[in-house]
């Protein structure tokens, strides 16, 4: 994703136990505050094709 | 490699006259100067029309998928490597095949060719190391190193990996090449550069799926991008929808791809979406040590899991 | 009709004359990327030094993706639900340097959208709008077969003005409708001179053109001999279908229709599709008519040479121009496949 | 010039599930414009794209007939996107209808003359509008048989219907299913080849068969006619393609040079046998 431009913070991956509910707590927490502090994307933004 | 074609023809007649296959997979002079056509030839009488020279791009592999015929087949370093998939994935079976390897000097970028002559090429000529093209009254020699497609010129396995007659001796394998200097480029553009890079890439893209048709490892009986329900991708040329494509496309071949360069050679707009694949198979290489279609009985690194594995931005 | 002289100062000012009234459609190049037809930007001149261009032409009329209708999905909206028709910019628009194979073309997919029954809104009213203004093939190329269905290097079907390079480097320009006279007058292009002078140069170029292609027999074939002749297992074997024919065809009119809805507002739209495709006549209930890849390329050929030949009778559905022979990748050539349709005889 | 490729507004006003697998269900949509309505003048045979905005359009054939005023009826089978998506639609619901598309029965041809109806599985829904269409215009035609078959009674269409075409007696009605185990079953119980071998009337210049039903069906129905000595000419197909526009314009359609959606979707079997393409 990094390699075609896309912000390597808009991806993360991690391995969650369904018994960790405390770490999917945090990578939530922490993906979220990642992307928050990104912004709004404006790559892969699809707007209505311009009319023809 | 050019004189080649007597050994395969020979082959083709004996595999075709002793009724050890139904048909033979191989190429026939084109209509145009520096084309072939990947053809098939049942009857023994018919072995005449196969040809071979530094035109033989297309990967023969690609006509394999689901086949259920005896088939010999003729195959360059690429076109073994995907067979090696084939058999990998179950497209095909080994006792179905009759390999003919064709130890490969690399194929000609005849794009390239016509591009640097500058004007209708009429004739076309090769010698062992050299391409002469004529027309207009003039006429240009090449030498072929110059003129290979650039997957040939960085290719590493240019012997068939598997095979059961060789059309030629073994030919040395290139050692002293660079094969990721273009990916490393992209690599380190900020991520910025590296956006607007592939946007203006795909910018011609007409979305004809040319480069997915012509590829061997993309057999499944309904792409993605062909799924309606759900639908996951958009079908007009809108920029997201065509990236969206090349992306995931890439992805579905990470680790099966051997860089045989069908897609770009399929590309009527010439894109460079080697791009894409090269840079997961060089991934695969870096992390895996793994190349892809050399070995038969060894699962993709995508398709098994080690608890060595490296866990590459995983939390 | 008569001819005007037109110099390379006149061509110039002509040119941003024209920008006040009409869209300007040309030849373009970008650098690293083959030329390709373009509305042009104000100041931007038509590249008329491209042999032909890449692609051809038939989007300026027919985009490969076009907006058909919009809609809203949201309940709360009166007209939800109803399809409502897009203002299209249908004011008139100079397309310049059309070659007269990608003119020709025009009218052959004039047939289609265009018929008694019906009227395709899109395609005409684009149509409508466009004055053609065509650029004479003095070299024309070595997989350039326009003399052999039915048109030529400095053809006229399909075009309102045809430009001719001239030896001083400015064009002559032969007018052929009163689109295109007027279209000249606005452009300050009136300077008369010998239509005589024409004549040679087309013949000349005509005979330049090398490859010839057969097509008298296939009308007169029956097209379930054709249908069910043993060649098409072999032509169709190579075949990736990747549907580049289709695309770079200027005479290939097939569409797609789709729906795409983000939140709640949605559109209706059409994209250019292609008979080589497994998906084009997928039916729902898992059923295909053409299910090989030989099935879907004797359509293609059967259409453009014999269907098309039989419904319209008014000739092949192709002009020549070479683009399918070029770009295929596997080197499928329709002169070839029309040699052996025209000469075809049942066992 | 009205846009052919915009459908018309119309409400859901009912939803009957036909079969007990709940596979089809017929809507009957209003107009939303009663100037679309006037407009909608359609013949037996004949179908339109139904239209669901964000999802597609649809071909289905007009299961109401023309004598039926103020609403039209469409029986869909859930397969595809659109279908699918239909099934979960709800009364009120607004889509779009654009139509009447293709050919018809050639009703004036018809006229004066016997008609046996072979229909099978879910293509029964023109021929329901023919049904109606005739009954309504029973004087205008002899003798009328329907031979209509299902694999089982729970998947026939129109019960209410047929039975009470059946109890009026002013047509033939031959109902049968492939096999049941309901004992109180008082039609028919076999192939509908079978059924038309036993039931159909004999074959003559004024006697046409308007067959319509899935592919195994017409197979092997055809020796049948053959051998009761039904011409080609006499023998009434309507086909089923994938379509997009309706209009004879998007190209997917064809056979040979016809294209189903405009010169179809009825063929005389005669034509059929004279078409190149795939059938």
């Amino acid at each position: 994703m990094e390699y075609m431009g896309i912000d390597r913070d808009r991806l993360h991956f991690s391995w969650v136990s369904s018994a960790e509910a405390s770490k999917f707590i945090t990578v939530v927490k922490e993906v979220t505050a990642s992307v928050k502090a990104l912004g709004p994307a404006t790559k892969f933004v699809k707007d209505r094709r311009q009319v023809s | 490699m050019i004189g080649y074609i007597d050994k395969i023809r020979e082959v083709a007649l004996k595999l075709l006259n002793e009724e050890k296959v139904d048909m033979v997979i191989g190429y026939r002079q084109g209509s145009l100067p520096m084309m072939t056509e990947p053809c098939f030839v049942k009857r023994p009488e018919d072995v005449e029309t196969l040809i071979w020279d530094s035109n033989c791009r297309i990967n023969l592999a690609a006509y394999l998928m689901d086949r259920k015929e005896k088939i010999g087949i003729i195959a360059k370093g690429c076109d073994s490597r995907n067979i090696i998939n084939h058999l990998v994935e179950n497209k095909i079976k080994r006792e179905q095949l009759v390999i003919i390897g064709a130890p490969c000097k690399g194929m000609i970028d005849n794009k390239a060719i016509a591009l640097q002559f500058g004007q209708d090429i009429d004739e076309y000529q090769e010698t062992e190391d050299q391409i002469t093209v004529k027309g207009g009254g003039t006429e240009k020699t090449f030498q072929k190193v110059d003129v290979l497609q650039e997957n040939c010129a960085i290719c590493n396995h240019r012997n068939p990996v598997v095979y059961d007659e060789l059309a030629g001796d073994l030919v040395e394998e290139q050692t002293d090449i660079d094969r990721y200097e273009d990916i490393r480029k992209i690599e380190a553009m900020d991520i910025d550069e590296k956006w607007n890079f592939f946007e203006d890439m795909l910018s011609t893209c007409i979305r004809c799926y040319a480069c997915r048709n012509a590829c061997p490892l993309c057999y499944c009986p309904t792409c993605f991008v062909d799924e309606s329900k759900p639908q996951w991708v958009g079908k007009s040329n809108d920029p997201n929808d065509t990236r969206t494509f090349h992306f995931l496309r890439a992805f579905h071949c990470a680790g099966r791809c051997t860089d045989c360069g069908a897609c770009e050679r399929a590309c009527p707009m010439d894109i460079p979406v080697r791009l894409f694949t090269k840079k997961l198979g060089k991934d695969c290489l870096d992390l895996y040590g793994w190349e892809a279609g050399l070995d038969p009985e060894q699962r993709p690194p995508l398709d098994t899991f080690k608890p060595d594995d490296p866990n590459v931005g995983m939390k | 009709m008569k001819v005007i002289q037109i110099d390379t100062n006149q061509w110039t000012e002509g040119l941003a004359k024209l920008e006040g009234s009409y869209r300007m459609f040309g030849p373009a190049e970008t650098e690293g990327k083959y030329p390709e037809f373009k509305e042009l930007e104000k100041g931007d001149v038509p590249n008329l030094n491209v042999s032909n261009t890449h692609l051809s032409a038939k989007s300026v009329v027919y985009p490969q993706s076009e907006v058909m209708f919009e809609y809203t999905l949201d309940e709360a909206k009166e007209d939800h639900h109803q399809l409502r028709e897009i203002e299209k910019d249908y004011s008139p628009r100079a397309v310049f340097g059309i070659r007269p194979c990608d003119a020709a073309a025009n009218l052959i997919i004039q047939r289609n959208f265009d018929s008694k029954e019906y009227r395709d809104p899109y395609w005409v009213d684009a149509f409508e709008s466009c004055v053609f203004i065509g650029h004479a093939c003095e070299n024309p190329g070595a997989t350039c077969f326009c003399t052999s269905v039915g048109f030529g290097p400095f053809n006229e079907d399909g075009l309102d003005l045809l430009l001719v390079e001239s030896d001083n480097g400015g064009f002559l320009a032969k007018v052929i409708t009163d689109k295109g006279a007027v279209l000249a007058k606005s452009a300050g292009w009136e300077t008369e001179t010998d239509a005589a002078a024409l004549e040679p140069l087309k013949e000349a170029a005509e005979a330049k053109i090398r490859s010839k292609v057969n097509t008298d027999q296939l009308a007169k074939q029956d097209a379930k001999d054709l249908f069910d002749a043993p060649i098409w297992e072999d032509i169709g074997f190579a075949c990736l279908n990747c549907g580049t024919c289709t695309y770079s065809c200027p005479t290939c009119w097939c569409f797609d229709i789709q729906d795409e809805v983000k939140d709640k507002s949605g559109i209706r739209m059409r994209n250019w599709d292609s008979c080589m495709y497994p998906l084009f006549t997928l039916e729902g209930s898992g059923h295909n008519p053409r299910p090989e890849k030989h099935h879907r390329i004797r359509q293609r050929f059967m259409h453009k040479l014999k269907y098309y030949v039989d419904k319209y009778q008014a000739g092949v559905q192709c002009v020549g121009c070479g683009r399918c022979v070029r770009l295929c990748p596997v080197n499928i050539d329709i002169r070839t496949v029309c040699e052996k349709m025209n000469s075809y005889k049942p066992a | 010039m009205q846009n052919p490729y915009l459908p018309m507004p119309v409400r859901i006003d009912e939803i009957v599930t036909e079969t007990e697998d709940k596979m089809l269900k017929t809507f009957k949509f209003v107009f939303l414009n009663k100037e679309d309505e006037e407009r909608f003048q359609h013949k037996a045979g004949q179908f339109a794209e139904l239209s669901v905005p964000g999802k597609g359009e649809v071909p289905i054939g007009i299961a109401s007939s023309p004598t039926e005023k103020g609403y039209v009826k469409f029986t869909v089978n859930k397969t595809g996107l659109v279908t699918g998506y239909m099934h979960t639609m709800k009364v009120g619901d607004i889509m779009g209808i654009r139509g009447p598309l293709g050919n018809w029965y050639p009703w004036e041809t018809l006229e004066g003359k016997n008609v046996v109806i072979i229909g099978g599985g879910f293509a029964f829904s023109t021929l329901r509008a023919s049904i109606v269409y005739m009954l309504a215009n029973r004087n205008k035609f002899k003798d009328i048989h329907v031979i209509y078959g299902s694999r089982m009674p729970s998947l026939l269409l129109y019960r209410d219907e047929l039975a009470a075409w059946e109890a009026a007696g002013d047509i033939a009605m031959h109902i049968t299913v492939d096999g049941t185990d309901d004992p109180d079953w008082k039609y028919n119980v076999g192939f509908v080849p079978t059924i038309t071998e036993q039931k159909a009337p004999p074959a003559d210049a004024d006697t046409y068969a308007i067959v319509c039903g899935p592919p195994a069906m017409i197979r092997f129905t055809q020796p049948v006619l053959d051998n009761l000595g039904y011409s080609h000419d006499n023998i009434i197909n309507s086909l089923e393609k994938r379509m997009k526009c309706g209009i004879g314009i998007c190209g997917r359609c064809n056979i040979g040079d016809q294209y189903v959606c405009k010169d179809g979707p009825v063929f005389t079997l005669n034509t059929l046998n004279h078409m190149a393409g795939e059938k």
